[in-house]
This record gives structure tokens, C-alpha cells and sequence, in this order.
């Protein structure tokens, strides 16, 4: 992974074979998910295979035809830095809908019971707490 | 105006930067010297600074009596807009980093130039793009959803809000531009012999301001850009009718304008770091520990974004998270406070204007930082939220260290910027009534939020008032400082004595050059055997000589 | 040196460095721009979790499937025209960087058979939907879906005119073995565009 | 001590236990805070006079930091404000954790009024009345943008949120008026979106809610039947100055010339209008009316339509006593305002 860092570019390298590799496999991944998704894994499980083979994709064309595999440590760090953001951005916005009073989210929401619901969608004040 | 007897008499570089190649407007125009742009941007955004204080003057005045003093509701509301976008978009985060940092951080770094002329010169053009059509919208109308677009009053509204949204979306590519310039240079243009470690502070500061514009102004845009969407055609991602959430327009906006506080106020540690130092004449105090708290602040200034939303109906836990996670990007401040102060330490202080400045800039960051903590203890927050509190604490922090760092880089660097020096005498007289002016004004607006008057009100309840009197007669102090400022430095352009290449006797290595700068920075390229921030090593500190920027031995 | 050496560099290879930096910070900038969008899309997936999966059904998953490859088969014709470059070979860079361009019009075209399918069953943002989906969770997800792909469109057509201007700029030898920096910014540029869509396509059709 | 740095820091009244708690942590903080600063200022200005440049090009040693000066550094900050969140966060999560049993008000936010109602059909307008001694929950909610109510005196601040609930709860100590604020921006009268919390003794607000549950039921027995409901009061201009304070009418239209969000009353039956259309008509008692059933149908020039209309919200016999109160409007009329003069300074219009 290093060796290259003394000659950053990818000058007189031949990457051809890698990327045909890559890209067949890539193919591959395309196809195992559409067809995973086809059996309609329950509840969480599908999202997160979903999303763990893309995160694979993504990796594959990041590192090779993108040429993180070869490049320097400052170009990787910009990826990851901005891949922490990503993570940041997404998740505490989602857990703060998740934990908050659930009156306070959307009334039609699927997380607000369904009196409430009603009650909010027909504009009257909900009943009384427990 | 040299102050060292055994220095040759100072000299105003021939060739410099401001006559070659060209001295006609064209030339400014079409340039692509980092200095000529960084002044480009110091006069547009002082000539904003000076339309946002004239905001802010109209808002002290009609705050004067409660109910209609000079202006009706509307036209407040519409005031306190502008004031807020002006000063954040148009003068406070470009300022520092894209004029100051433009002209400075190459020479810095030892570079002639930064990484991407070309688009630093088309930052400043999408700059005063994005200025012009924030001003249209202004003049055309402007927008009265104060400066933080809070849905769906934004998306509600009838006032012209879409052109300010679009204005302050493409003021966010400039942002982008400059700070990716700024990275990039650092990264691969240092000259031989400035290691990362003996990168000068301001360099440090203004990378890690760097990092933040790249990393939030995208989210801001996307999210202003939702908004102008939302309020042109009505497709609803925050509007509660539609099943939208307003709350998360406010997780967005503040992931961006959270760490905005700290791309306005990194780049004002940048430049207290240096003058400190020069005129302390000592070497800074922990340099690993300012520096790299510069990249802490930087990074956990991103995970604290939920203390704005305390009231706002964001979750208990949520609260807890983010409030336990604001408490540690205090620390990081705290350092520097720490580390400047211990800086002055067996040094050789000079009161000169630029110092006075710091010292105000030491005590309203300290109280600007300890009430930004204090707002982030939960409980007190709700008590606080939204109160005049808060708009004493961030205009503690804004105005009280922003622009006394600004102006103390102004004094600072002017010698530099311009070849020539200021009035000493006007400058403490200027630096005396601006800091307490700055005091008078906001310390009663603490009390006024602790006593429960809400912001951005037109009218209040009579038993505010005093405060609010004190307040405003504090805001002239502080608008004649600022215009006794301007003349002398004015004055100075054309009387003022010259400088000479290091009328400070300061070690940084953008005194290594002549004043003004050559046009590619150095004459003949220093070795920089010595680090930016030393002191000890020589017994006095030579003036050097314009034209023998390498007799660094 | 190079006539390509800006006066401030002291090599080619120096100024490539910078500007590969400079692409990537550009790239995270993408990124991030993006992020707003996942985000919301996150939150509103949670609230609307049953809505969401059921207009993600009445997509056409073959549409997208046949895209994702598309995509993935003109990032591969790209990272090959770069290494066409790298070898001097630089007719066949431009020829295969028409070849992406192309894939990128095949992407483009099915993209407009769906969004023209939307539009006649009115499956459309905000205020405009009329869609059979219950509540607020259709218009959402319809709301997301054009800004998300919209979003990405635009990117495919910025990449596609910027493959086409460099690809030929390099057919007219402007650049070469030495000098290929501008040929590779070009390519990690397309390369984003198609990284966005593997994570779009997971998230909208399949899920 | 508390009441001294209380009244120091201009802080209103504690009614709340929550309110002294809090306090009490604001005294800690600001204690810490000056005495950190006092120190850390005094050492400065001892450096400062102590190490003063005497002589042009004096040298200065190079001075490092120990580890375990940044040790301190960081270490001391870091505890106190650990120990101020460890306070604070409790605090604030009890606010957010109503006691079972607490009564619930439905408090609701509308450009520019609050509106309050009670379990069982009571509600008024711009007052919210609680007893004294006993937790109150409020589910804060807003018909248009988001609003935030605030009442100093009970350290307490809860946005409204368009079409959903958020809570937050207290315990008054004391009987006594107190002005609610608005705090999240709302517009044109953002400052004028006040209302008064009324804290009565708890038996008197037992009485006073049983009386409003009882004439709501009568209300509602009236409307059944047809017939006009009886209105408390002495004469129809009583009535109508009521009704049109109650309703919120006079928050955006003044009775003494002054201009307002709305045309001022004060002389305005039979004034010559000119509308947004360029008409120009006559205001009598059918436009009157019908500008409160319908008030984006003639809007008069120069103001903007944010009038609510309050068709069902008013009964005819109160229409009628609004318009009969408008007529009365003359110059010089000397009488203006709410019937129940609030103790905290009214806010000049």
C-alpha cells in the first residue's frame, strides 16, 4: 500500500486487469442485490444488507478505480473525514426522531399511536395522557 | 518609525506587489496574486461590515423606546435579517480567512502563490455574485425571517426570501473555494524547511477553518437550497402540513452554523496567536497544544450542532448527547486562553494598538466562551433560549473577539498590507473606545436576557427599557470608534510614515519579505531555519532589510 | 519542465499531487451535499417506514438494476481510458471516454422513461402527488426521490460534459503519459457520480 | 443570599421549585466563572506589568509547558463543566418528565395569540389560568408557524410546533399574574404574541374551572336548542369590548387611531375604506360582519390578509356586541383595552 507513496502518480503503472477484476465483480454485487432483495428479507435485516453490499461496491470503486489503494494518506483521509460527517449527519438526526416525546414527531408519523393520529388529524386535543 | 537604532531606515519596496504588473484597475480585476485578491476581499467586506453596522446602529435606535421609534414592525423585522445575514455571510466568514488568509498564508507557507490562482480569483467573483444577489433581494424587498430561515416562517412568508436563500447558497461555493485553496497550499506548496511544525499558528487556525467550510457550507447549501425549493413550489421536506419535520430543517442548518461560530472565530485565535507572540517577544507557550486544539475545535465543533435545539422539541437524549459533547469543545478554547496568557511570561510586552486589542480580545472571548458553556448546561438553556442571553453571548464571541481580532490584524498587518504605518496615538484612542464601547453595549443585553426579553422583539414591556438604553448609548461609543478607525487609517495611506519590511521586530516569515510584498512573495526564498514563534535564540531582533530577505543567519 | 507547470510549482508532479488533493476535497464536498438528502431521506424512511416501502415497490427495480450496471460499466470504460492515457494510447482514451458518454445518454434515457411513467400515474413531489399512497409518507418519499435522483441527473449530465470536453482534449493530445493529471481528475469525478448512485440504488428501489 | 444574587443578576421571581433549582446552578456558574476569570485576568495583568518592555530588544527565554501544565489546563475546565452539565442535564430532563396525575392544559399558538383549553371543553384566549400548588402539563401546539412559550418566572421555555405536540410541565408556589412571552420569532407581532399565567389558589381555580365547565355545558345545551345563549355583563358595549379583548381583536386593531397589523377602530363605522381592489365602500354593520366571518374578501389597502376568520368562533349576539362596540368608538374616546388590567406594564402599541 505504501510502496507507491515515493511516486504518488499512477505513472507507468498498467492498471487494466485490476479494473476488468473490479468491474466484474462489481457486476456481480449488482446482481446478488437485486436478487436479495427479491426474497424481501424482514424488518432491519434487508436494509442492512442492502446497504453492506453497497458499502462494499462503494469500497471496490474507491480504492481502485478511484486509485485510494495507491494514492497517499492526506487524499484517503479527505474520503474517511468526509465519511465521518456522513455517519454524523445521518445518525442523530434519525435518533433524536426515534427518542423524542412521539407527539413531537409527524401525526400521520407510523410512530405515533393511533389515537393520537386521529385525534391530531381531526384538530381536536388528544386524549388525556396516561 | 523603526524601532531599533541599529537598523538601517526603513524602505518602501519599490517592486511590489501593488504596482506589478500593472497598477490599473484591469489588472486588479484579472488578477490572480493571492495578495491583490486578499485585498480585494478585505475592502468588499469591510464596505459590507459598514452596511451590516448600519443595520445594527437603526436596530440600537428603534430599541430605544419600546413600541415605534423610527420604524415600523416590518421594517425592524426585515433590519435584524439583514443584519444577520450581512455580517455572518458578507463580512464575518469571508474577513478573515479570504482576506487576511489570502494575502498572508502563502507568504506563510513560504509559497508564491496558492494552489489554484484561477479559482481564488473566481471565489471573489462568486463572492460578490452571491453579494450582489443577496442585495438584490434586500433592495427589492427583503426577507423578515431573521438570519436562520427557521421553517416553515421561511417558506411562509411573503417577503422576497428566495433570492437571499440563493444568494447565501452560492456565497457557500466561495467559502468551498477558498478553504479547499487554503488545504491544498498547505499541503503541497510549504517551502522547503517549514515542517508541520514550525507551520506559523495563523497557518494552523485558518487550516482547520478550512477544513470546516469544506465539511459543512455543502449541508447549509443543500439545505437553503431545500428551503428556496420549498418556498417556490411547495414540495414539502420540512413543511409540517406535507408530513415534514420543521425540526430537522434546524438538525441541518445548525450542522452547518454551528460549526460556522467556529469558522468565525478559529481564524480570530489564528491571528491573536500571532500578535501575542511579536508582542510579547517570546515564544508561544505550548505550540502542539494551540495548534492542534485548533484542529479539535475544528472537528468536535461538528458534534455539538443540538444545543441550539434544546426548546425546540429534539429529544431528552438527544439533549443529553449533545450537551455532554458541547462541554468538551470548551476545553479547546480553554487551552489556547490558557496558553496565551502563559505566553506572556518573562516576555517583552508592548502596548502597542494591536496588543490592546488582544487584551479585549482575551476578555470577551473568555466571557464569550464561559456564558457559550453555560448555554450548553441544559437547564439554563431553556431559561436562556432565544433570550437577548444569547444574543449578548454570540455577539461576545462575533463582535467581541471576531472583530477585535479582525481589527487587530488590521493594525497588525497594515505596515505590512500597505507599507506604511497607522498614528500610533489615534490607533490606541480608536482600540480604547471600540472595546468599551463593545462593553457598554452588550453587557446589559446579559441582563436583559436573564431578566426574560425575548430577541428579535419590536416592542417590549417598559420594564426593559433602561437596560435597553444603556445598550444603545454603548452602541454609538462603539460606532464612533469604529469611525475614528476609519479616518486614521485612511489618513495613513498616503501620510503615513513608512515601514519598512518589520516595523514589529516579530519573527513571523511574512516579515522576512519587504512591505508591501514582492509579487511572487520573496525576493530570494529564506531558509527558515527558524520557527515562527521564536524568540530566544538571538539576542534582540533584527530589522531586516528590504531586499535581503534571505540574511536570516 | 512542462509547459503545464503553473509558476508556482516546482514539478509536474508536485502540481498533480495538489490537484489530485484539491479534486478530493471538491469530491467531499459532493459528498456532503448529498448527505443532507440521505439524511432526510433516513429520517423519513423512519417516520414513514410502511409508505416508504410500499412506493419503493411500485418503482421499477429492472430500471434501476439495468442502470446501476450501466453506471458501474462507464466507470470501468473509464478507469480504462485513463489507463489508455497513462500508456500514451490517447485515441483510445477519447474513444472510450465517447464510449462513457454514451452509457451515461443509455442512463439518462431510462432515467426519462421513469420519471415520464411518474408523471402519468402522478407520482409526483409535494402538492402534486396523486399517488395511491395514504398519509404524508408518498409525497415524501416522491419528494425525495426527484430531488435525490434529480440531484444525481444533473451530476451524470455535468460529468458527461466534462468527459466529453477533456476526453477530447486528450484525443487532440493536449495531454499524454506525462501529463495525464486532468485526464484522471475527469475520471474521479465520473467515478463519484456512479459511488453515489450504488448507494442511491440500494436506497430507493431495493428497500 | 439567593434573593441578593438573584435580584444582582436582574433574574425575575422563582414561582417554581425548578425555577430555584435552576438558579441555583446559574449562581454556581456565574460564582465559577468570575472567580476563574478574576484569576485568570489578575495573572495576566501581572505578566503584563511585570514583564512591560523596559528596553528596546531585550531577550526573552524560551519557556515550554510541561505535560502537566496542558494536563491542567485541560483537566480543571473540563471538571467544572462536566459538573455544571451533571447539574444542569437532571434539571432539565425533569422538566420533560410530567408527574402522573398532572392536569393538562392544550395550549396553542397562533400568529399572534395563545390559546388555552382545558380538559372538558373550557378554553380561553391570551390567559392561562393554573392552581397554585398542583403540576400542570402543557401540550404546546401552533395552528401556522412555530412559536415558543416562555414565562420567565418559571425558568421555562417550550417550542410550539405546527400540527404536533411537544410537553413540558410545572409546579407553581404562588398565586400572582405572570406574562408568557413568545421566544421563537413568528413575525409582524412577534412581541405582541404575549399572554398572562394566572396562578389562582387552588380551591378558587377549582371554583372558576367548575363554573366554565358548567357555561360550557349550558353553551352547548343552548346551541342544541336554538336559542341565544345569555351573556354575562352589563350592557352591550361591556359585552363587546369583552368579546373583542377575549377574542384577541384588539391585539391587532387599536382603539386609539394608532396603526396597527388591522385598521384601528376608533371611528371607523361609517369611515369611507378604500379596499385592495380599489373599491372604496362604507364600513357599516354588514361589512363589519362580514370582514370578521370572511376577512380576505374586502381587505382594506395598505394591510395584509393575516386575519383569522371567526366564523363559529363567535356567536351572533357576540358579533353583534363587537360591531355595537366598534360604533361606539368616537373621538375622543378615553377608554381602550383589556377589561382586566394586567399587573405587569402593558406594552405600549
Amino acid at each position: 500500500m505504501s510502496d507507491h507513496t515515493a511516486a504518488p502518480a499512477t505513472t507507468a503503472h498498467t492498471h487494466a486487469g485490476r479494473y476488468l477484476v473490479v468491474w466484474a465483480a462489481l457486476t456481480a454485487l449488482t446482481a446478488l442485490t437485486w436478487g436479495l432483495s427479491t426474497i424481501h428479507i424482514p424488518g432491519f435485516g434487508g436494509v442492512a444488507v442492502a446497504l453492506a453490499i453497497a458499502t462494499v461496491k462503494g469500497t471496490l470503486v474507491a480504492l481502485f478505480f478511484m486509485h485510494l489503494w495507491d494514492q497517499p494518506g492526506p487524499n484517503r483521509l479527505v474520503l474517511i473525514t468526509s465519511l465521518v460527517f456522513v455517519a454524523l449527519l445521518v445518525t442523530l438526526p434519525l435518533l433524536d426522531n426515534a427518542t423524542r416525546f412521539p407527539l413531537a414527531n409527524p401525526p400521520d408519523a407510523e410512530t405515533a399511536p393511533q389515537r393520537i393520529r386521529d385525534a391530531i388529524l381531526n384538530d381536536a386535543p388528544p386524549p388525556a395522557h396516561p | 518609525m523603526s524601532q531599533f537604532p541599529d537598523s538601517s531606515p526603513p524602505v518602501f519596496a519599490e517592486r511590489n506587489y501593488l504596482n506589478t504588473p500593472a497598477t490599473g484597475l484591469k489588472s486588479w480585476l484579472t488578477t490572480l496574486d493571492h495578495k491583490r485578491i486578499g485585498v480585494m476581499f478585505l475592502i468588499t467586506t469591510l464596505i459590507f461590515f459598514a452596511v451590516g453596522g448600519l443595520f445594527a446602529m437603526l436596530i440600537r435606535i428603534e430599541l430605544l423606546t419600546p413600541g415605534p421609534t423610527i420604524m415600523d414592525a416590518m421594517s425592524y423585522n426585515r433590519m435584524f435579517t439583514l443584519h444577520g445575514v450581512v455580517m455572518i455571510f458578507l463580512f464575518m466568514i469571508p474577513a478573515i480567512p479570504s482576506g487576511f488568509g489570502n494575502f498572508l498564508l502563502p507568504i506563510m507557507v513560504g509559497a508564491k502563490d496558492v494552489a489554484f490562482p484561477r479559482l481564488n480569483l473566481l471565489s471573489f467573483y462568486v463572492y460578490l455574485l452571491g453579494a450582489l444577489i443577496a442585495l438584490g433581494g434586500m433592495i427589492y424587498g427583503g426577507a423578515d425571517t431573521g438570519w436562520t430561515f427557521y421553517t416553515p416562517y421561511s417558506t411562509t412568508t411573503t417577503t422576497k426570501v428566495v433570492p437571499i436563500l440563493l444568494g447565501a447558497f452560492i456565497l457557500g461555493f466561495s467559502s468551498i473555494l477558498t478553504g479547499l485553496n487554503f488545504i491544498v497550499t498547505v499541503h503541497t506548496l510549504r517551502a522547503p524547511g517549514i515542517t508541520w511544525n514550525k507551520l506559523p499558528l495563523f497557518v494552523w487556525s485558518i487550516y482547520g477553518t478550512s477544513v470546516i467550510q469544506i465539511l459543512a457550507t455543502p449541508v447549509l447549501g443543500m439545505t437553503l437550497l431545500l428551503v428556496a425549493i420549498e418556498h417556490a413550489f411547495g414540495w414539502g421536506i420540512f413543511d409540517p402540513a406535507r408530513g415534514g419535520d420543521p425540526v430537522l430543517f434546524q438538525h441541518f442548518f445548525w450542522f452547518y452554523s454551528h460549526p460556522a461560530v467556529y469558522i468565525m472565530i478559529l481564524p480570530a485565535m489564528a491571528v491573536i496567536s500571532e500578535v501575542v507572540c511579536a508582542f510579547s517577544r517570546k515564544n508561544i507557550f505550548g505550540y502542539k497544544a494551540v495548534a492542534y486544539s485548533s484542529l479539535g475545535i475544528a472537528f468536535v465543533g461538528f458534534f455539538t450542532w443540538g444545543h441550539h435545539l434544546f426548546t425546540s422539541g429534539q429529544s431528552a437524549f438527544n439533549a443529553g448527547v449533545f450537551g455532554v459533547l458541547s462541554m468538551f469543545v470548551g476545553i479547546f478554547t480553554a487551552i489556547k486562553v490558557f496558553n496565551w496568557v502563559a505566553t506572556m511570561y518573562k516576555g517583552s510586552i508592548s502596548f502597542k494598538t494591536p496588543f490592546v486589542y488582544f487584551i479585549g480580545f482575551l476578555f470577551f472571548l473568555f466571557f464569550g466562551g464561559m456564558t457559550g458553556v453555560a448555554l450548553a448546561t441544559v437547564s439554563l438553556d431553556i431559561h436562556w433560549q432565544d433570550t437577548y442571553f444569547v444574543v449578548a453571548h454570540f455577539h461576545f464571541i462575533m463582535v467581541g473577539s471576531t472583530i477585535m481580532a479582525f481589527l487587530a490584524a488590521l493594525h497588525y498587518w497594515w505596515p505590512k498590507i500597505t507599507g506604511r504605518m497607522y498614528n500610533e496615538r489615534w490607533g490606541l484612542v480608536g482600540a480604547t473606545l471600540v472595546v468599551s464601547g463593545f462593553v457598554f453595549t452588550f453587557l446589559p443585553q446579559f441582563l436583559l436576557g436573564n431578566e426574560g426579553m425575548p430577541r428579535r422583539y419590536f416592542n417590549y414591556p417598559e420594564r426593559f427599557q433602561a437596560l435597553n438604553v444603556a445598550s444603545t448609548a454603548g452602541a454609538s461609543v462603539l460606532g464612533i470608534g469604529f469611525l475614528v478607525i476609519l479616518v486614521y487609517i485612511l489618513v495613513s495611506l498616503k501620510y503615513g510614515p513608512v515601514a519598512g519590511p518589520n516595523p514589529w521586530g516579530s519573527r513571523g516569515y511574512e516579515w522576512l519579505t519587504p512591505s508591501p510584498p514582492p509579487l511572487e512573495n520573496f525576493d530570494e526564498l529564506p531558509a527558515f531555519e527558524r520557527g515562527p514563534h521564536e524568540y530566544h535564540d538571538l539576542p534582540g531582533v533584527e530589522a531586516v532589510a528590504p531586499g535581503a530577505g534571505s540574511s536570516h543567519a | 519542465m512542462h509547459s503545464a507547470v503553473a509558476h508556482h510549482f516546482e514539478s509536474l508532479e508536485k502540481q498533480g499531487q495538489a490537484q489530485r488533493l484539491g479534486m478530493w476535497l471538491f469530491l467531499a464536498t459532493e459528498v456532503l451535499l448529498f448527505t443532507a438528502l440521505f439524511a432526510a431521506y433516513g429520517v423519513y424512511r423512519y417516520l414513514y417506514t410502511d409508505a416508504f416501502s410500499q412506493a419503493s415497490r411500485s418503482l421499477e427495480t429492472w430500471m434501476g438494476g439495468v442502470n446501476t450496471f450501466v453506471l458501474v460499466t462507464s466507470s470501468f470504460t473509464v478507469a480504462m481510458g485513463l489507463d489508455a492515457v497513462v500508456k500514451g494510447k490517447n485515441r483510445r482514451t477519447g474513444l472510450l471516454f465517447g464510449l462513457s458518454i454514451l452509457l451515461g445518454c443509455v442512463f439518462m434515457v431510462l432515467k426519462g422513461f421513469e420519471y415520464r411513467h411518474h408523471f402519468l400515474h402522478a407520482e409526483l413531489p409535494g402538492p402534486f402527488y396523486g399517488g395511491p399512497i395514504a398519509g404524508s409518507g408518498g409525497s415524501m418519499f416522491f419528494s425525495l426521490y426527484f430531488l435525490i435522483t434529480g440531484l444525481h441527473a444533473f451530476h451524470v449530465l455535468v460529468g458527461m460534459t466534462v468527459l466529453g470536453v477533456i476526453g477530447a482534449r486528450t484525443w487532440l493530445g493536449r495531454y499524454g503519459a506525462e501529463h495525464h493529471v486532468p485526464v484522471e481528475l475527469a475520471g474521479l469525478y465520473w467515478h463519484l457520480v456512479d459511488l453515489i448512485w450504488i448507494f442511491v440504488f440500494p436506497l430507493i428501489y431495493l428497500i | 443570599m439567593n434573593d441578593l444574587l438573584r435580584r444582582l443578576l436582574f433574574l425575575p421571581p422563582q414561582l417554581s421549585r425548578h425555577a430555584r433549582d435552576v438558579d441555583g446552578l446559574h449562581f454556581f456558574v456565574v460564582i465559577t466563572t468570575l472567580v476563574a476569570g478574576f484569576l485568570i485576568f489578575a495573572t495576566a495583568l501581572v505578566f503584563m506589568i511585570r514583564y512591560r518592555r523596559r528596553r528596546e530588544g531585550e531577550a526573552t527565554p524560551e519557556v515550554q509547558p510541561k505535560h502537566w501544565h496542558e494536563a491542567v489546563f485541560v483537566g480543571v475546565p473540563l471538571a467544572f463543566f462536566l459538573l455544571w452539565f451533571a447539574i444542569g442535564y437532571p434539571q432539565y430532563v425533569e422538566t420533560t418528565q410530567p408527574p402522573p396525575g398532572a392536569m393538562d392544559v392544550f395550549v396553542q399558538g397562533k400568529k399572534w395569540m395563545w390559546k388555552f383549553a382545558y380538559q372538558g371543553g373550557p378554553s380561553s384566549i391570551d390567559v392561562l389560568r393554573v392552581p397554585a400548588g398542583r403540576p400542570v402539563r402543557l401540550l404546546i401546539t401552533s395552528r401556522d408557524v412555530i412559536h415558543s412559550f416562555y414565562v420567565p418566572e418559571l425558568r421555562l421555555k417550550q417550542d410550539a410546533l405546527p400540527g404536533r405536540y411537544t410537553q413540558t410541565w410545572f409546579q407553581a408556589d404562588q398565586p400572582g399574574r405572570y406574562q408568557v412571552f413568545c421566544a421563537e420569532y413568528c413575525g409582524l407581532s412577534h412581541s405582541g404574541m404575549l399572554a398572562e399565567l394566572v396562578v389562582l389558589p387552588a380551591p378558587e381555580f377549582d371554583i372558576w374551572i367548575a363554573e366554565q365547565r358548567r357555561g360550557e355545558a349550558r353553551a352547548q345545551d343552548a346551541a342544541l336548542t336554538g336559542s341565544e345563549r345569555s351573556m354575562p355583563g352589563s350592557s352591550i358595549l361591556d359585552q363587546g369590548r369583552r368579546v373583542a379583548a377575549d377574542q384577541g381583536c384588539l391585539k391587532c386593531h387599536s382603539v386609539d387611531g394608532s396603526r396597527h397589523i388591522g385598521p384601528t377602530f376608533i371611528d371607523l363605522y361609517s369611515r369611507h375604506e378604500k379596499l385592495t381592489t380599489g373599491e372604496v365602500i362604507t364600513a357599516d354593520e354588514a361589512y363589519l360582519t362580514r370582514s370578521m366571518m370572511d376577512p380576505a374578501a374586502q381587505l382594506v389597502a395598505g394591510y395584509q390578509n393575516v386575519m383569522p376568520s371567526f366564523q363559529g368562533r363567535m356567536t351572533p349576539p357576540e358579533v353583534a356586541a363587537v360591531v355595537e362596540y366598534i360604533k361606539s368608538l368616537k373621538t375622543p374616546a378615553t377608554d381602550a383595552g383589556p377589561s382586566e388590567g394586567p399587573v405587569y406594564e402593558p406594552i405600549p402599541r
